[in-house]
């Protein structure tokens, strides 16, 4: 996915505008009066009314246990249920049979690392000798399973080291990606330095030595126009929480044969076929993987989340942001004693920019923006070991999404500039 | 007609209770793999089960016979099916359940051709009730699955080339 | 806990028609017009206007992701995400550092059956010749979890059988609790008998033994006061969306001590300490059990369906559910030809009652009944073991709850009386 | 006064300069584990941390010294807690920590009494910001703890007796 900003027409000032009226939350006010700026949607994004009230009328008119009754609620609640898999499964381009429940995406890389050290698994299970190849610039969701799946496996855990431009140090693939390779599990986009990764090329080098391709999608499927089976990914995750939905709900989309070729992690209701007090029988993938009632409302307003995407179109919010990567970028660059963690240019590049400020700690950093209403996000942003290799402990990180205007970006500016005078450097 | 009784038409409810083609199978291994076949099949959301054997006669379904336990849908269905595809080319028996499915999924909207369907037809409020079309299908799918087996035996015009 | 008619004063008709006006989706109708008796809350409970209300009002004033941020939203978020753990810690009697938010209780009971057998969980760890017990009853998600645990550390599966009346036959008890016992879990309240299991008397003997007791407390936190500190058990779970609460999320809540022994079962975000590329310790509990973003928006609705749980009285709904609980058996054994399955008299006995109507199938039962605008539900109710212990492979079931009316039962037993008649049975 | 200024008192952001007590812990072992002790606490949530070694004469806290990594108020209030508790009785040094937690955990609500808390009045701004009172109490923490290290390796009353 290379992203440019000549792809598609931004969204101009009035369509932001307009998009803006939807978010109720974003009209607040905090501390001592200031408006809200929310720079925190790479942490979690808000929900517009649609969604809100997708779930509302859910609630109110057919909720009720999906699958498993003879009555009209259960028969519509399993309608709009499957309806929103449907959705969400063409949204990323797979079969709809390609799509897991799970509760965030960290479940889903969980789910993943679990089925692969499982004997059950067959071919795909891990082995003493293996290699698993991750990146340096990993959430802790997509580092720490996959630390357990080797120490439990015996396999080889390595990554894919970063340049000081903040990109992946690609030179170095080639030795990495080799027939001990079994799994190579990557960011699209990283949730610290901002950087769109080259997946099609990953994916290639993996494909070559017959890896598996997870994708953590997770800062990628909410604000670019990702097609899975177009990157030809054998699974990867994302959550409801960042792309508008609500909290307690993830994807693992997923080809179906592989699901197919995994044992469940989880297991109770719904997933079961036969059970006798002795043992089990496991129905297909996906409701192999779904155990105990799904997130039944929560699946409903993700749907109504991803309407909400598409009737904007991705196209044009990536293109939208685009230009506020170009916006934040040169305004951090603006303030003296600030400095990126991250590349420095807009070219495949997310609008989440992390940066440091000199002598003055992010946690009071954020204070300071926060009294002037700007919400930015200060600490590791689960991510430890890539800002460790940037020479900090923690950073703060402003990230926009499609609600975000170029005003929001200059009051963040003006504020940031305000900080080291605050603490008296200079 | 209240929506109960077009989904339980009057040919339906006769059906599951004349349950014709239903038969002890026995646990024996079936004789002629090249021209009988048995296939099961289990909805495990309600735990119906159907187990289809049917016997073709050169291309022509000779002989179905069936056992199993579900709900007057699944029974009835199974029922039905057996009446109609005795007898029939299996090409033909192969139409009809294309033709029934998509009956079944068209969420009452379709038109339903009863020249085709024959007494099938009656299935046409299932489609109206997402959740019971599995029952409707439970019986088909075993057979569907028995033709594919013989198939799977019989050596192909390829490999016989 | 022991639950007789005379605890507390039922909630009288009045209070019970206050109660549904809370609840807009009760007022619909089905089918051809008829108005919608639910009697499936056994499966999944109804959304008072207060729990959406609560939802609503948090997504549109403080929603951000919780613990990480230094501003505003954030801390608003984690006081009131917090807040719902100890709401919620207070109504089962446990600390709050012994709530674990889980997606469903079915994945608490995985996290317990998991992390039992790792061996970093020590003392605790399942090893061949120790034996977990459970009871013939019990729900998939209290079984299977059980059968694979034991068949991971070569421990052996054994279960309590039922007598005749659907109790607990507790003749076999001290025979099946022995010192190979390490863990006993049970189910507090049958899904399918409504049966209440004395939880006293097994938990004494486990005790006894040394053995951890596990209550699946899915059927009786939503419907009985309970109080897990005085009942002794180690741990429980239940979940969110049977006791007027949303989907996706579920409680395990346990002593901290048991739940500091154990090592992590998912891992991720927000549950690590330090992390390298290489390794990564761990939070204390309950931290160390919620990796990724916790069901924030969830937690907050919970809260305000425990709120209106207590601002009720459980003692009352208790005692209007034991009244309940007769008349759905009233009614179910004045028709010929329909058998209750589970204890025929209401004493320690929830308002969950399954049934077997000679000749007719559970889906043909629940379709006629749907007709009259009755939702109960038909199938085996994720029980396979203990429909086969009595002879069945499916029932229909009646589940009520706080605003059951008795004019629903009777539109139930009335709608029940014409079934067999349809199917020409007499 | 903004909210920021409540906040950030002239003390605090003088404290988080000066940094009363930090010094260089080096790596070696505790001399006298009657009299010594070091406590090392770690935020997982920000990674601030901060290491506090403290001896005691007789029953007074004799030195405080310690290093860290953190935000300005985390690095302030270990500062002042330096300067408060040297020299004093370890009953007072405690006392003045209860004291402290009580005003940290009023939300804004209490009236800390500058008599016991000195200059520790100025984190009074912090209970308003239930994020950053975790920052205010790392370096008292450490100091607790190490306390009741030295008491765990002293003998008690009752062993002697
Ligand atoms: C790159 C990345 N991976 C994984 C995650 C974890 O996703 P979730 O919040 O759904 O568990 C996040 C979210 O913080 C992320 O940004
Ligand atoms: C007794 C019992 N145990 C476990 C479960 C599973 O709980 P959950 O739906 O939260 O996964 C249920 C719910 O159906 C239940 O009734």
């Amino acid at each position: 996915m290379t992203l440019t900003s000549t792809q598609a027409t931004p969204l101009d000032h009035d369509e932001v505008e307009a998009i803006r009226a939807d978010f109720p939350i974003l009209h607040r006010t905090v501390g001592d009066g200031a408006q809200l700026v929310y720079l925190d949607s790479g942490a979690t994004s808000q929900r517009p009314r649609q969604v809100l009230q997708a779930e509302y009328d859910f609630a109110t008119t057919s909720y009720s246990a999906v699958h498993r009754g003879a009555h009209t609620l259960a028969s519509e609640a399993t309608d709009a249920f499957e309806a929103a898999r449907e959705t969400v499964a063409r949204f990323v381009g797979v079969p709809t049979d390609g799509v897991v429940w799970t509760r965030n995406a960290t479940e889903g890389l969980n789910v993943l690392a679990a089925a692969l050290t499982d004997p059950e698994a067959g071919q795909y299970t891990l082995k003493p000798g293996d290699e698993v190849l991750v990146t340096e610039m990993e959430h802790h969701a997509n580092l720490v399973p996959w630390q357990r799946a080797a120490a439990r496996s015996g396999a080889t855990l390595r990554w894919i080291p970063l340049t000081d431009a903040g990109r992946l140090d690609l030179a170095t693939v080639d030795g990495l990606i080799n027939e001990r390779t079994k799994v190579v599990a990557f960011a699209h986009a990283s949730n610290v330095l901002g950087t769109i990764n080259p997946v099609a090329e990953l994916v290639a080098k993996a494909k070559a030595v017959g890896a598996l391709t997870i994708l953590d999608a997770c800062q990628s499927v909410p604000h670019l126009p990702v097609d899975l089976g177009a990157l030809g990914v054998d699974a990867a995750v994302f959550s409801g929480h960042k792309m508008l939905g609500p909290t307690g709900i993830g994807v693992l989309a997923a080809r179906p044969g592989l699901l197919d070729a995994l044992p469940p992690v989880l297991t109770g209701g719904s997933m079961v076929e036969r059970v006798t007090m002795e043992t089990a029988t496991f129905r297909e993938a996906p409701q192999r993987f779904e155990a105990g009632p799904p997130p039944v409302a929560q699946a409903v307003a993700l749907r109504a989340a991803v309407d909400y995407l598409d009737r904007v179109g991705m196209d044009r919010i990536a293109a939208r942001e685009h230009q506020l990567a170009q916006l934040l970028l040169d305004g951090v660059d603006s303030v003296a004693g600030v400095r990126v963690i991250g590349p420095n240019d807009a070219e495949n590049r997310t609008a989440t920019v992390a940066f440091e400020v000199e002598g003055v700690h992010p946690h009071d950093v954020g204070q300071v923006l926060d009294a002037a209403g700007v919400a930015v996000r200060v600490g590791h942003h689960c991510a430890q070991p890539v800002h460790r290799r940037f020479g900090v402990n923690a950073s703060s990180r402003a990230s926009a999404y499609l609600y975000t205007t170029d005003a929001d970006v200059e009051r963040f500016v003006q504020a940031l500039g305000s900080v080291r005078g605050f603490f008296g450097r200079s | 007609m209240s929506s109960l009784e077009s989904l339980y038409q009057q040919v339906i409810l006769d059906h599951s209770k004349e349950k014709h083609g239903r038969a002890d199978l026995g646990e024996g291994d079936v004789l002629d793999p090249l021209s009988t076949a048995r296939s099961h099949q289990y909805n495990p959301l309600c735990g119906d089960e159907v187990t289809v054997q049917i016997t073709l006669g050169g291309t022509d379904v000779e002989t179905v016979a069936w056992t199993g336990d579900g709900c007057s849908i699944s029974q009835a269905a199974t029922s039905v099916m057996h009446d109609l595809i005795v007898g029939r080319p299996v090409d033909e028996a192969r139409g009809i359940l294309a033709d029934y499915r998509t009956m079944l999924r068209s969420r009452g909207e379709g038109e339903p051709d009863e020249e085709v369907l024959g007494d099938a037809v009656a299935f046409a409020g299932v489609s109206r009730h997402a959740n019971r079309v599995k029952c409707a299908i439970l019986g088909w799918t075993a057979f569907e699955d028995a033709l594919l087996r013989i198939e799977a035996a019989r050596p192909t015009a390829k490999d016989e080339s």
